[in-house]
């Protein structure tokens, strides 16, 4: 640590040109500032729980100083823990505030050096995960799983991931909508067409187009509403094309209709 | 591990001695178990240290299967473990065949998870195409969805939800466990352009439906 | 073949006493021999006749097979035959091509394994950089993880837990078998602590559950 502070404040020789071109792989090879803080803290040579996060914030203060001077281009979250140690730094060499508020320096300090021994033992079995024996490589399963004659049947199945990505798949087909039934009392044109094609056949004397509502869009004032000038459309329609006659009395009297005689 | 180095190189094997027989079965156990297909004496012969006799270790080891569950019999020149021919009874069960399930019933049984109680007709809004019937009497027979309670709207149509069944083989506690659109996403399941607007703020929705909408369905 | 008419209808072996244990561990050993997956004492016992205990079966079995070239293995609540890992010299022919995992990759499954059910925000938390999309998805892929229970606290973040396939994969028995696992618990490093400091996540109030959710899944 300390000849990283030392060395900053001269100017750059030859092997130290060296050293900050390694310091550029290092940036790029960690894998954040936790990583970073895990490898400054090997320097200290001792268990993770008694480092000296002290001199941990000052290594890692110097490392960024140094990685600024060099014009490294350093990630926001490396500049967010270096502000942060700054800060917890502070905290450790003042005297504590019996008045401020939240966690003491110690606290913190104890707490950073939880995550670096956490994540340490975290690499450690992992490698010791890696390192057992790998079904594949070290040991085998059957060469020959038994085929047997006899019941023959079909099971359909899928993974997990088939459903989730069926369901992505529909989600994201196009825009997404929540789901609502919002034509239930729409009675469309076609509709009507249709039932009243079906039943003019047997229209063959005149008949009150409102008896030619279906069933159920007869109470509901808005369904009826609907259904009829559907209908009344329809009649149109159908009357355009010769198929059926149209005759009403007088204004708002009933509209009747009958088949076309041919 | 140790024994490993010991017989492992064949090409300096002669300076070594054969290892022990009983060594030679377990080599010729472990062989006949792990390939493919039925082994020569000689492709045995090729794989197990050099000096080693995958013959005798055959007889030796014909005789420790002699009378188990499984034996060691010869197929052709070559040997191979295989199911005793008694016990060939419990392998009736085995005979499955397996098939992935069609894209439009898994579409079908995504949306039915995701939604449920959900109607033929939700679902075939959701999927913008009409669902078959035969893919609905699939999933039924799979015993994967089953029929819930009518809705209370018009016509009273016929809802459907998930079983037990389907969250035992999918291995999710309850439907809930379901990762939403944004955990999808997150997992890299999700392959769309996250930016569309409504999506992204829809993606809360699916979420909040399931846990108010389905909250009778889900209590315990 | 006499014996098989003998245990062959399980609808009237009530009838009957159940086969004698030795019998019972020559069915257990036929079955295992003939599939390549493990398969829980469940569903050894839907094989077997009415009456057999699979079981007790599994322990004189083990035992027959210790120190042989093949042993018998137990993979959370099921069971496979699988070669001796120092026979793996003779299986060159065998040797299944794995992907190479990324470190990231291998952190992160060593987190959720010790950790599970341990959610994405956790993760991050314990590594100090955030997960990549595809590297859960790799692992889930691969079947080595799978998601678990939702979280019951705000956003109730989906969790990750690990799979029966991951522990057939390193010879696991349990959980509860993964190197280390003791005395990262006896240093408390399995305990979270309310994270302070710049990495902390968001979802940091997530985590008095853990140690709770935890004990179910280690305990037997």
């Amino acid at each position: 640590m300390t000849e990283l502070n030392s060395s900053m404040n001269e100017t750059l020789d030859v092997g130290e040109r060296l050293a900050a071109e390694s310091l550029i792989v290092d940036v790029d090879g960690f894998e954040g500032p936790l990583d970073l803080l895990l490898s400054l803290s090997r320097t200290q040579k001792v268990d993770l729980l008694k480092i000296s996060v002290l001199d941990l914030a000052r290594q890692y203060l110097a490392f960024i100083d140094r990685a600024k001077e060099l014009r490294i281009e350093l990630a926001a979250d490396y500049l967010v823990m270096a502000a942060w140690l700054a800060f917890l730094k502070s905290r450790l060499l003042l005297p504590p505030d019996p008045t401020e508020e939240g966690p003491s320096g110690e606290e913190l300090a104890a707490r950073l050096a939880f995550q670096l021994e956490r994540l340490q033992a975290m690499r450690n079995v992992a490698a010791q995960l890696m390192a057992r024996d790998q079904k594949g490589r070290d040991f085998f399963i059957r060469g020959i799983p038994e085929k047997l004659e006899m019941v023959r049947s079909v099971t359909y199945t899928a993974s997990l991931l088939d459903l989730m990505q069926g369901y992505s798949r529909i989600r994201t087909k196009d825009e997404f909508r929540p789901f609502a039934m919002d034509r239930n009392n729409v009675f469309t044109m076609e509709e009507a067409l249709t039932k009243m094609r079906g039943l003019i056949g047997s229209a063959c004397d005149w008949t009150d187009l409102a008896s030619y509502l279906p069933e159920d869009w007869r109470t509901d004032p808005v369904r009826r509403r609907a259904a009829t000038s559907a209908n009344f459309a329809a009649s149109l329609e159908l009357a355009k094309v010769g198929q059926i006659e149209l005759r009403q009395s007088g204004t708002f009297k009933p509209i009747e209709l009958k088949r076309r005689g041919d | 591990m140790s024994d490993r180095e010991q017989w492992d190189n064949s090409s300096e094997d002669s300076l070594f001695e054969a290892p022990p027989i009983s060594e030679q079965e377990r080599m010729i156990e472990a062989i006949l178990f792990a390939t493919a297909e039925p082994m020569t004496v000689r492709a045995l012969n090729e794989r197990i240290p050099h000096g080693c006799d995958a013959s005798e270790a055959l007889v030796h080891l014909r005789k420790r299967y002699a009378g188990r569950g499984v034996n060691v019999m010869k197929v052709g020149d070559a040997w191979a473990i295989r199911t005793a021919s008694d016990m060939s009874f419990l392998m009736q069960k085995e005979l499955v065949e397996t098939r992935k399930l069609s894209r439009a019933a898994i579409e079908t049984l995504a949306i039915i998870a995701y939604h449920q109680p959900v109607t033929r007709a939700e679902i075939e809004e959701i999927r913008g195409v009409s669902v078959s019937r035969g893919t609905v009497d699939q999933l039924i027979e799979m015993e994967w969805i089953r029929f819930g309670r009518r809705k209370l709207t018009p016509g009273r149509p016929v809802t459907f939800v998930v079983t037990q069944n389907f969250l035992d083989h999918f291995g999710l506690e309850s439907a809930r466990d379901l990762p939403g659109l944004k955990e999808l996403r997150a997992a890299g399941l999700l392959e769309s352009q996250p930016a569309i607007g409504p999506l992204t703020s829809e993606t809360g929705e699916v979420e909040e439906m399931i846990s108010e909408d389905q909250s009778e369905l889900f209590e315990d």
